[in-house]
């Protein structure tokens, strides 16, 4: 009877709800195996690990979060831990090691911390019920106080940004966006050493974007000059940049 | 009250914030330290003892005059004011980890809790309770974030080191050395190679530093 | 003050705009009209008598709490004598960004930056730093920016070709001490898993301040 009126409650609570981990009242797969050690007063150190998995499942397919990534995988966790623990081990030999080890260490953690958010929402609770001044008396706001700068944190920022970049993105003090110009010398330059030159020749294989864009711009605007000549074998072959003779003599 | 009192009266009533000492002291350049601080002490007990609907309260590393609790439900229910929303739990769970960590990844905050935090995160950002404040070593070098002033004012905390001490928690952590004597488990497993390669898995290398 | 003048003040100060008389009744349902009459007057003359920076003002449709007028001079200039603002590493890297690759849009910074740069960008433009120059090609014209004339004086630049180019970065921030003579030219190898872990290792040492 029990269990068949809380099936009933949980079942309303599904209808209810729009957001699974909302609607199932706890807040991720922690949280929930939190609830199922307290409620089968079991010792957190020593977790019955079959029988929690069992339960685990059970209260996913009910609160029908089998969809849900995070309880997935905590329970893909649960069975792995459940089937280290019936390996044949022999007591007192030196290196075991508890399989349960990381999950009791992250409850722990996530137990601590669930403690400290009493505390915060009792804290922001007081706050919550004291108003500060709402209004503000100046007709405009004060101007901004004046900016203390410096070149060196302008460049210290620089260089916060170039290490932090995946690949530094920053090459050109003189603000233009490409390199058109030095494109078109470095093609030139490539085409007096070689009358058939390829792609990789005129641009370096770790390029970045704006340097391919210039070396292709520049490609088409010698090309639109008659400097040189693009042809491509067949498609997707590499295309071939020769030297015009006459181009270049004009 | 004297006249310094009442000039920091005014500055309080006119900021929607708190407002740090030395602002306050400021405001008189003329005024010393000493004196700042018994105006300030003046107009908090004037509030107190002579019975008024405000009080000065020490918070965010300054001083703030707000109204008392007892009349926050009628003055919400004539609709003259407004409190603010609460958070969620998966906000206020962040926002501890973070409080309490900083400065902590992303990805450190989604493994202690269990869930991916990207949304939460993004909203208090937006709230401006916390914000990005530096970059991870190391591979990806992830956004790394901590709390800020107003955390510490919406909280009505003078500081971090108001908020609980780890080791006051009633759950101490095996990390700092805390986990009872008898306790019968061990650091988690390095040389099984099903759980070292969940355990990278879920915690990449950017944003994990954690105390060697 | 009786309970009721407390409970107007309360309001009164959290109220954003002046509150009528019958709003202010309407605090409390169980007060006659006379009984909030003589709670204002008695909020008003003890502003007036006890010696107050604030006073209780009929402002026209309302009462309302407002500083007094001899200490809004005080009040203006201590702002005005606030310690100049420095801008966050956040704007100061969103300048940076800006000030090499000018003209650029906010994609393409928040892109380099890894965080959404709206907010930054606002404030940059606010305070002069920054301008729109131009629209970018193609889809959505995006606005591009760039730095102002402001943002030269404020960096005693003649011309922008006085920031140093980046490939000699490192060489000036060191010869200015800004950075450690054996600071890396570039970053750290990102490939190399011994390094990345050796970095994650050497991080946390103050990376985590947690309440002692």
């Amino acid at each position: 009877m029990d269990v068949l009126s809380s099936n009933v409650r949980d079942d309303a609570l599904v209808a209810e709800g729009s957001f699974v981990v909302e609607l199932a009242g706890f807040n991720g797969p922690l949280d929930l195996l939190l609830a199922l050690i307290r409620d089968e007063q079991v010792d957190i150190y020593d977790i019955p690990v079959a029988r929690i998995c069992e339960q685990f499942l059970g209260r996913m397919h009910e609160l029908k979060l089998n969809e849900a990534a995070e309880y997935l995988e905590m329970a893909a966790r649960l069975i792995r831990i459940k089937a280290q623990m019936l390996l044949p081990r022999k007591d007192g030999i030196e290196g075991w090691e508890d399989p349960r080890a990381e999950l009791v260490r992250r409850l722990l953690e996530y137990q601590q911390m669930r403690e400290v958010v009493d505390v915060l929402e009792k804290l922001g609770e007081d706050r919550r019920n004291r108003f500060s001044r709402s209004y503000t008396q100046q007709a405009a706001a004060p101007p901004p106080a004046p900016l203390a700068l410096s070149l060196s944190d302008l460049l210290v920022a620089v260089d916060r940004v170039l290490r932090a970049a995946r690949k530094p993105t920053i090459h050109e003090v003189i603000p233009r966006a490409l390199d058109v110009d030095g494109a078109m010398q470095t093609v030139r330059a490539v085409l007096q050493l070689r009358a058939l030159a390829r792609w990789r020749d005129v641009v370096r294989p770790d390029a970045e974007p704006w340097e391919v864009l210039s070396g292709l711009l520049a490609l088409l605007e010698l090309a639109k000059r008659s400097e040189l000549h693009l042809t491509q074998p067949r498609p997707f072959a590499d295309v071939e940049i020769r030297r015009e003779l006459a181009g270049e003599a004009a | 009250m004297n006249s310094l009192a009442k000039l920091l009266e005014a500055a309080l009533f006119a900021s929607p914030r708190p407002i740090p000492v030395d602002e306050l002291a400021a405001l008189d350049p003329e005024a010393s330290p000493a004196a700042v601080q018994s105006a300030i002490d003046e107009l908090r007990e004037h509030y107190d003892v002579d019975g008024h609907g405000v009080e000065l309260v020490d918070v965010g590393g300054g001083w703030q005059v707000l109204t008392r609790p007892e009349y926050t439900e009628a003055i919400e229910r004539a609709q003259m004011a407004v409190r603010p929303a609460r958070l969620s739990p998966a906000a206020l769970e962040t926002l501890a980890i973070i409080a309490y960590r900083q400065p902590i990844g992303r990805a450190e905050v989604a493994e202690i809790r269990g869930v991916d935090v990207g949304a939460v995160i993004k909203g208090l950002h937006e709230r401006g309770l916390i914000d990005v404040v530096g970059r991870a070593e190391g591979l990806g070098r992830a956004l790394l974030y901590g709390t800020t002033s107003l955390f510490l004012e919406q909280f009505a905390l003078r500081h971090l080191e108001e908020l609980p001490r780890v080791d006051e928690l009633a759950i101490a952590l095996r990390r700092d050395g805390l986990l009872p004597a008898d306790a019968p488990v061990v650091p988690p497993a390095t040389d099984d190679g099903a759980t070292a390669a969940a355990a990278a898995e879920a915690a990449p290398a950017d944003a994990e530093p954690q105390p060697a």
